[in-house]
């Protein structure tokens, strides 16, 4: 595996940091070296609020990211900051509600109902494992059987099936957006 | 006190008895004669005179107490120039204070009567000294009366007066501690108006500048050769006449106890043992074998009759000092060899333990003399209550001469540069307004390196509770000034002055050194009310939680009556405990104790 | 993967280490970005029969540090900027009186409060000079999740050896770094214990000079009622003035870590045999130096990192060997200027030593070492 | 405040029997540095006294002080003495009760050690309830430093930092005491000492924070400067000082205003911190909490 | 005679029996002393009467009767009763002067009157000690006490109860006048009673509690540390017998040993530990240092 870059970006809240998580210990997994880092304004809601997961196969000499090669757009202010460290054809999601001005050019971009999805799931507050669904299945950067036991990892028991369910969801809307 | 009922005019008199102190029956003999001015300063056992006097109607008589005696008898000096009947009474102490005045009105002589009622205290049960009044009297050139019980207490007073006016003397009426404080029967009379005769305007009798004075002194001797011839032949004087071989020339509170112990012999008792009756006296002895002088303190009589060539015995066989009860009597007259020896006495075999008098139970001059030894003051103390604290446990003060000798006593002290010593010197406040002013005077005067702590208890304690100038009550409760203290002192140039609460131990010693510690006069002023008087003080009381206490005694130095031992010890010394009838409530045994086992007694809460 | 690897944030890894190292008593005051460490602390020490307690303050937080050091158990607090300005007293009493105690230092923008939740590298001159008065101090500088485990839990063992404050410092970014982290059997791992003084009361002396300059310490309850003191003491742990007294204790007490600098001493070098250009730094800095000198070297540039690890006391005698064939030296810190100092104090004449100074609460990225020091090598 | 006429200590005061003070003492730093007549000796006194009775081992007394004359005290004494930095004794001390609950811990602050710098650590102490004594020595004043006014120092009392009489309220420790939730609060003068023994036992016996206000004098500074005159006359001018509420009541009114209350203040049952800790760390281990 | 401590009364009893006796038709002298009685002291009073009286005391050994409201005054005056024919009625109400506990002294007792009533009571010809004020109490007003010891004194007078009681009332307080008739009555039965049944007297106080170290068994020793004292004088002005002083050299010395109660208010006053105070045991030389009760 080449040097991955992944960022999570959005508003404090979204659940950013857990994506990461479960992508960084679902990466572990399947044997990479990882390191996840995350940032944040001092407002826990409504600011700025990211956290990147850098994966490869050796060790990692530099944790943080420097080229983002797949980035979860949750929230607008998540773009801007974000905007400079795209790699060229980077893989970019975003939510299409939240997101109304996502990063253009030199990238794919999908842009995706993942809000709403996770309403019609039962629970707004999935819309960023729909998400990490998506992405990962989008960029195959990992396993769904690995982020699913990573889900079981990290997540509280009680959350766990509508969390699967959302990773489900994520990857099922994989078909739809490419077929689109 | 009992009131004389019959002291209200015009009610009609019964012709029972009526039990009487000597002092009250004095005080009804000189209203009976009309007295119009009365004046004194408190003095046991005199006290009750100027009391009773303020029983009588103000309309009748004037009674009031004056800062010291000498004023007192300045006051009926004036009266009687100015046409009225006047007295003035103390106890003996006071006469050396009043004898400035004294030598001087027996050259002036009287208008309107004036009598100076004098107390002996023979036996010292309340005095500093023992001295006898009739050598002073011989001095003075004053005739003295001596009655023997209250009858005559009442009747000799009121004669004084027609006596005073007859012989254009005052006239001193001796009586004695035992005579003052024992009730017996008295017939009484009523009372004889004086006419006010005005003032006398006579300059040569009235001012005694030399020149009228050497015209004075000759009429005295005259005067007292008459009154010998008086007494010679007055029916006062009481003769006995026995079937003894010896006769007995006695005098006054005297008399009963020789009646008790030889009532069958033959007795001569002077009605006044100055001046004497010499025709009477030998008249008598030429009826005995023996003359035997029988009188209490000095040999007065037996020195006077031994003078007139009759060989009179007495003081070989009677003791100078004290009291003369019967067994003395008897004791002497078997050591005379005139009746038999008196059996001895039986033995009890009981050992009487002490019980000196002390400082009251919350007494706020406790914590005075506590700090005075606490800082090891030299104290030249005075005349008042406050010289309990001589004695353990205070043990505080140094020197005590007589009524307001203290303030002099320090300038003393401090001018013989002899001591590092503080010197304080005590004074309680009516002793102060008697006689500590002049020399607080003097002291700023001589800048004097002392202390003064006036002890204000806002009463004359020692006497029983009498009003004085620092209270704003007079003799009869009216309202009056109040002397000012603080003020006062700042008047005369005394720099520091400061007024303490002396329940206030921490308060107090601050101000105890800060005072001692100021060069030049400074006077501290402790303000404390008697416990006593003019109100019993009776706050909650105080008790010890026995199992805190570690029997340091250090509240027994208080010599506070209310707090005695218990069984109880700790490192084999007693506790201690608070007798709650006595306890007052003052807290000073609390503040000073070591170990705060010293609590008030829960107080219930107020609904 | 097996059982001993964790994914741990670089609060947490410390924390455990902590406890894995002996740790029994930790006391903090929250603040960012350290709370995590109280936070798992409070969790992890109930586990092992030790006491977690908040404070009010951060200087009664050291304090009861030191209060639990002195009952003879291991401690440790953990703060960040600010918190680390308060605790500097009581770090100074504890080298004074040689109370073994860690402090972790998650270092934040500043000064003063400063950027709380972005990382800097300012606290540098402070973790040394901090405290008024000379005093000896152990500053370790982990850049990695694994190595603040690990060097959390050499913290300890040297702080107990010689009887030092050990301060623990890395910047906002490794600690709040996940990554994989081989995890020690607390039972099976061998940490080192303080030396307890033994033997009579009679004679003995709690500050008695030895060969490793470290005395043994006094224990309450052993029987040997010693007293310790902030003040300037002689050998019976009493205070002195006498200047014969005070000289021999302080320079005894200075010596310590000098004596024992060996053990102490820790550093990495990354292609450092023919560097011509050596990069110096520490923490997240050092992880972007790592990628520069790959980088570099991929372009052909001579480049290689030095990494003390031990940041005071600073191992000079390695920097010195890993500098001797460079022509220039670059010194990456997310300050204004602090590593440089001490790298221009210890550098030679014929060698250049320029910094790279960030202060904008971002860390330093691999691209601008690789400009720096192209530009360095034109 | 609970009413300390009917809450004085229950002990009874018992002969001092075999207490020897020498034995208690580091001999060779005899005679103290203490100034003449300075209370906190008595205190010291009393401390040691109480410890004899309680039957204490030395071995397995610690003492904290902080900064100060108050500060100087404890290394009298010879047992693990701990002389710590300005403010922070307390603070200190609940680390080293939390970490060793076999100790007995006392604490021996000042005024301004207490009150001041170590207010803070003061209320939370209170707040938390861990088994310490706290005896906070009042001196009124900054006696170290040369007498500067402190927290307790008397409206219009002379320091060298109030030349013209201080015109700040002092702080009453032992309500601040109460109100912060110390187990125990209690005051005493030096000049009672074996009812300041007692006090002091009291308050280590109790479990939980006892904090104790001791009136000391600081003759030499504070005294001399207020003209307040030598020892014994602060050392009685503390004790007419107390005017518990009773007193009031007595004699004749009025009587001097109450200034000082004495004996046990305030008591209160709640649970000692460290007990609960570990209790509550017991349950959590049990349950394996955490991940 | 009527003999007690002021304020307990004695001038009031004194004053009823005059008062009676003159009602009587008898010459009545009454001699009281006063002045210092306020201040604790005892308090006596002469009542002499008679067909004719002369002198207002009464000789040593001629007394009648003695009515003590106090114990220790009773015995006092014991030798002005006549030894073979004189009536002995006393309270045995005990108020202790403090001068009997001025000895401060490890182990000494009070100097209260040792002697019990049973004691007395075998010397005299015709005595009786009650507990007046316990018996006034049962009655429900302890100030009634004295009426009880009047009742007692009627029984050995040739007076009628009506001519008592009724000079009685004048003297107590008004609407206690019942109270005081019972208490009259009272006082006059137990006499009758006991003197049907002399075997009935009260029991004796148990003995009080004696000191492990008697008086004079020990010394106090005060062990001062020169090195120690910086002549801060609170011990000197604190010890409340005043036995310490600073010597010339500005150090504390005992120098009133036989002041020395040994209450260690010095020990525990001295900030410097300078003064240790020692219990030594003198009948075993060896130092026997905090030899506690």
């Amino acid at each position: 595996m080449e040097l991955t870059e992944v960022r999570f970006a959005g508003s404090g809240g979204q659940g950013l940091i857990l994506c990461a998580r479960i992508l960084f210990r679902a990466l572990s997994l399947e044997g990479k070296t990882a390191a996840r880092s995350q940032g944040y304004e001092p407002t826990s809601r409504g600011g700025f609020c990211f956290s990147d997961v850098v994966a490869g196969d050796d060790e990692l000499d530099y944790p943080l990211a420097t080229a983002l090669d797949f980035l979860l757009a949750m929230d607008q202010v998540g773009v801007a900051p974000s905007r400079s460290l795209l790699k060229k054809g980077a893989l970019v999601v975003a939510d299409q509600r939240l997101t109304p001005q996502p990063p253009t050019g030199n990238v794919e971009l999908y842009r995706t109902p993942l809000t709403d999805q996770a309403i019609a799931l039962g629970n707004i507050r999935v819309a960023n494992i729909i998400g990490l669904g998506l992405m990962c299945g989008l960029g195959g950067i990992c396993g769904k059987e690995s982020l699913a036991k990573a889900i079981e990892g990290e997540t509280p028991r009680n959350f766990l099936d509508l969390n699967l369910e959302a990773l489900e969801a994520g990857f099922a809307a994989v078909g739809e957006l490419e077929a689109a | 006190m009992n009131k004389p009922d019959s002291a209200r005019p015009g009610e009609k008199l019964t012709n029972q008895p009526r039990p009487m102190t000597g002092n009250e029956a004095i005080a009804r003999g000189a209203w009976e004669a009309g007295v119009k001015v009365t004046a004194a300063y408190p003095g046991t056992p005199s006290t009750e005179i100027l009391e009773n006097m303020a029983t009588y109607d103000p309309e009748d008589v004037v009674a009031h107490w004056s800062t010291n005696e000498k004023v007192s008898v300045d006051t009926a000096i004036g009266a009687s120039l100015s046409g009225v009947r006047a007295m003035a009474s103390m106890k003996h102490v006071g006469l050396n204070v009043a004898a400035d005045s004294v030598m001087s009105v027996t050259y002036i002589g009287v208008h309107a009567g004036l009598v100076i009622v004098v107390c002996d205290d023979p036996g010292l049960h309340s005095s500093q000294n023992e001295q006898d009044t009739r050598v002073f009297a011989r001095l003075a050139n004053i005739p003295v009366l001596e009655p023997a019980d209250a009858q005559e207490a009442l009747d000799f007073t009121r004669l004084a007066f027609d006596l005073s006016e007859t012989f254009d003397t005052p006239v001193i009426v001796r009586a004695t501690t035992r005579l003052s404080h024992t009730r017996s029967p008295v017939f009484v009379g009523t009372r004889k108006e004086a006419e006010a005769k005005g003032w006398v305007d006579d300059s040569k009798k009235t001012v005694m500048i030399p020149g009228h004075a050497r015209m004075r002194h000759p009429l005295v001797v005259e005067r007292v050769e008459k009154l010998e011839d008086y007494f010679s032949n007055s029916p006062l004087n009481r003769w006995d006449k026995g079937d003894s071989g010896f006769g007995i020339v006695t005098h006054g509170t005297c008399y009963p106890y020789v009646k008790e112990v030889v009532p069958k012999a033959s007795i001569l008792k002077l009605a006044a043992s100055y001046p004497l009756p010499e025709k009477l006296i030998r008249e008598f002895a030429a009826t005995v074998e023996r003359v035997i002088v029988v009188e209490e303190l000095e040999p007065v009589l037996e020195v006077e009759i031994r003078a007139l060539g009759i060989e009179a015995e007495g003081k070989a066989f009677f003791p100078r000092i004290g009291e003369l009860p019967p067994e003395l009597v008897r004791e002497g007259l078997a050591k005379a060899g005139l009746i038999d020896a008196p059996p001895a006495a039986h033995d009890w075999e009981v050992e009487p333990i002490m019980r000196p008098p002390v400082l009251c139970a919350g007494c706020p001059h406790t914590t005075s003399y506590m700090a005075l030894r606490a800082i090891d003051a030299l104290v030249p103390g005075d005349i008042g209550c406050y010289t309990l604290a001589a004695v353990e446990p205070l043990k505080s003060i140094d020197a005590t001469v007589c009524m307001g000798a203290s303030i002099g006593n320090a300038i003393g002290m401090a001018k013989a540069n002899s001591t590092e010593r503080p010197i304080v010197a005590t004074i309680g406040d009516s002793t102060f307004l008697h006689s500590g002013i002049p020399p607080l005077i003097d002291a700023v005067y001589n800048n004097a390196d002392i202390t003064v702590m006036i002890l204000d208890n806002k009463i004359t304690a020692m006497t029983g509770g009498q009003n004085h100038p620092g209270t704003g009550k007079t003799l009869r409760g009216e309202e009056t000034h109040a002397v000012e203290y603080e003020e006062l002192c700042r008047s005369i140039g005394v720099k520091w002055v400061k007024t303490v609460d002396s329940y206030d131990t921490g308060e107090l010693f601050q101000a105890l050194r800060e005072a001692t510690e100021f060069r030049g006069v400074s006077v501290l002023i402790s303000n404390r009310p008697c416990v006593l008087d003019p109100v019993k003080i009776k706050g909650p009381t105080l008790v010890v939680k026995a199992a805190t206490c570690t029997a340091c005694q250090a509240c027994m130095n208080l010599g506070c009556p209310a707090i005695t031992w218990i069984d109880e010890l700790f490192e084999d010394k007693h506790k201690v405990e608070i007798n709650p009838v006595s306890c007052i409530g003052c807290t000073l045994c609390a503040q000073i104790c070591p170990t705060d086992c010293i609590q008030p007694l829960a107080q219930p809460a107020p609904s | 993967m097996s059982g001993n690897f964790e994914h741990l944030h670089g609060n947490h890894a410390c924390a455990l280490a902590a406890v894995a190292a002996g740790c029994r008593f930790f006391a903090g005051y929250p603040i960012t970005p350290s709370s995590e460490i109280a936070e798992r602390m409070s969790k992890e020490l109930p586990k092992v029969d030790g006491t977690f307690i908040q404070m009010e303050d951060e200087m009664g937080s050291l304090a009861a540090v030191i209060g639990a050091s002195l009952g003879g158990v291991k401690a440790m607090t953990a703060t960040s900027g600010p918190g680390f300005s308060l605790k500097q007293e009581n770090l100074g009493y504890a080298s004074l009186a040689e109370v073994p105690c860690v402090i972790v230092n998650v270092s934040r923008g500043g000064p003063s409060t400063g950027m709380p939740t972005r990382p800097a590298q300012s606290d540098i001159m402070q973790s040394r000079w901090g405290s008024h008065g000379d005093h000896p101090v152990i500053v370790i500088t982990p850049d990695s999740v694994a190595e603040i485990y690990n060097e959390t839990i050499r913290a300890f063992d040297l702080s107990e050896k010689f009887r030092v404050p050990v301060v623990l410092m890395f910047d906002q970014v490794i600690g709040h770094l996940q990554e994989t982290v081989e995890v020690s059997d607390a039972r099976k791992l061998k940490t080192i214990e303080r030396k307890w003084a033994k033997g009579d009361k009679d004679g003995f002396e709690p500050y008695a000079a030895t060969k490793d300059a470290v005395p043994p310490m006094a224990r309450p309850g052993d029987g040997k009622r010693a007293h310790t003191t902030g003040l300037t003491h002689a050998e019976s742990g009493f205070p002195t003035q006498d200047t014969e007294i005070v000289a021999r204790n302080m320079n005894r007490l200075l010596s310590k870590l000098e004596i024992n600098k060996k053990e102490i001493e820790k550093y990495e070098c990354v292609e450092t045999g023919d560097a011509e250009y050596l990069i110096v730094t520490i923490g997240i800095s050092a992880r972007a130096a790592r990628r520069a000198v790959k980088t570099l070297r991929r372009k052909g540039v001579k480049a290689g990192l030095f990494r003390p690890i031990t940041l005071w006391p600073f191992p000079e005698e390695a920097f010195r060997q890993a500098a001797a064939g460079a022509k220039a030296v670059l010194v990456p810190e997310m300050n204004a200027g602090q590593l440089v100092l001490e790298i221009e104090r210890l550098g030679s004449d014929d060698c250049h030593v320029a910094g790279l100074n960030k202060i904008d609460g971002e860390p330093i990225v691999p691209a601008e070492i690789v400009a720096k020091l192209e530009e360095l090598a034109r | 405040m609970s009413n300390p006429a009917t809450d004085v200590s229950a002990h009874e005061v018992t002969p001092p029997g075999d207490f020897e003070i020498k034995d208690y003492l580091r001999l060779d730093l005899m005679p103290h540095f203490m100034c003449p007549g300075c209370g906190h000796g008595i205190a010291l006194r009393a401390l040691l006294w109480a410890i004899h009775e309680l039957g204490i081992e030395k071995d397995n007394l610690a003492i904290v002080s902080g900064i100060g004359c108050s500060g100087r005290v404890g290394a009298y004494i010879d047992a693990s003495t701990f002389h710590f930095t300005h403010g922070r004794p307390l603070a200190m001390a609940t680390g080293l009760k939390l970490a060793r609950p076999d100790l007995t811990v006392i604490v021996i602050s000042g005024d301004g050690d207490c009150l001041a710098i170590g207010g803070n650590h003061l209320i939370h102490a209170c707040r938390r309830n861990l088994d310490i004594t706290c005896l906070m020595l009042n001196n009124e004043v900054y006696g170290m430093t040369g007498g500067q006014v402190s927290p307790t120092t008397s409206e219009s009392m002379l320091t060298t930092t109030t030349t013209t009489g201080n015109i700040e309220p002092a702080f009453d420790a032992c309500k601040l005491a109460e109100a912060a939730g110390a187990g125990l609060v209690g005051r005493e003068v030096t000049l009672q000492v074996p009812t300041l023994k007692n006090l002091i036992r009291d308050g280590i016996t109790h479990q939980g924070f006892s904090f104790l206000e001791v009136i000391s004098d600081c003759t030499e500074i504070y005294g001399r400067k207020n003209d307040l005159g030598e020892s014994p006359e602060m050392i009685l001018k503390q004790k007419s000082d107390l005017r518990p509420e009773s007193f009031g009541n007595t004699a004749d009114r009025p009587f001097r205003p109450n200034k000082l209350e004495t004996g046990v203040l305030a008591r209160s049952d709640r649970p000692e911190y460290g007990v609960a800790y570990r209790a509550h760390a017991a349950r959590a281990k049990t349950r394996g909490g955490g991940k | 005679m009527i003999v007690g401590v002021g304020g307990q009364g004695v001038i009031m009893i004194s004053k009823v029996l005059a008062l009676l006796c003159q009602s009587q038709g008898y010459q009545v002298k009454q001699s009281e002393v006063h002045g210092m009685a306020k201040r604790g002291g005892g308090v006596f009073c002469h009542v002499r009467f008679g067909e004719e009286v002369w002198s207002p005391t009464i000789p040593m050994g001629e007394a009648d009767m003695l009515i003590a409201l106090e114990w220790a005054e009773g015995l006092r005056w014991l030798p002005f009763l006549r030894p073979e024919t004189g009536i002995f009625i006393a309270d045995t109400q005990r108020i202790v002067p403090p001068f009997a506990c001025r000895n401060r002294a490890v182990g000494a007792q009070t100097a209260y009157a040792k002697e019990t009533p049973a004691e007395i009571l075998e010397k005299v010809s015709d005595g009786y000690a009650l507990d007046a004020g316990g018996f006034a109490s049962e009655l429900g007003d302890a100030r009634a006490a004295n009426t009880i010891l009047l009742g007692a004194l009627s029984a050995s007078l040739d007076f009628a109860d009506e001519d008592w009681l009724k000079i009685i009332a004048k003297f107590v307080p008004k609407g206690s006048e019942k109270v005081n008739e019972r208490a009259f009555g009272k006082g006059r039965d137990w006499i009758e009673e006991v003197r049907n049944n002399p075997d009935e007297m009260l029991p004796d106080a148990p003995p009080p509690a004696m000191p492990a170290m008697p008086a004079g068994d020990v010394e106090i020793n005060l062990e001062i540390v020169d090195a120690w004292c910086k002549s801060c004088n609170i011990c000197v002005r604190l010890c409340p017998e005043r036995c310490l002083e600073l010597n010339e050299l500005q150090i504390v010395r005992l120098n009133d040993p036989d002041a020395c109660t040994g209450c260690r208010l010095c020990e525990w006053l001295c900030p410097d530990f300078a003064i240790t105070v020692n219990r030594v045991r003198l009948n075993n030389n060896r130092k026997g240092k905090r030899e506690a009760a």
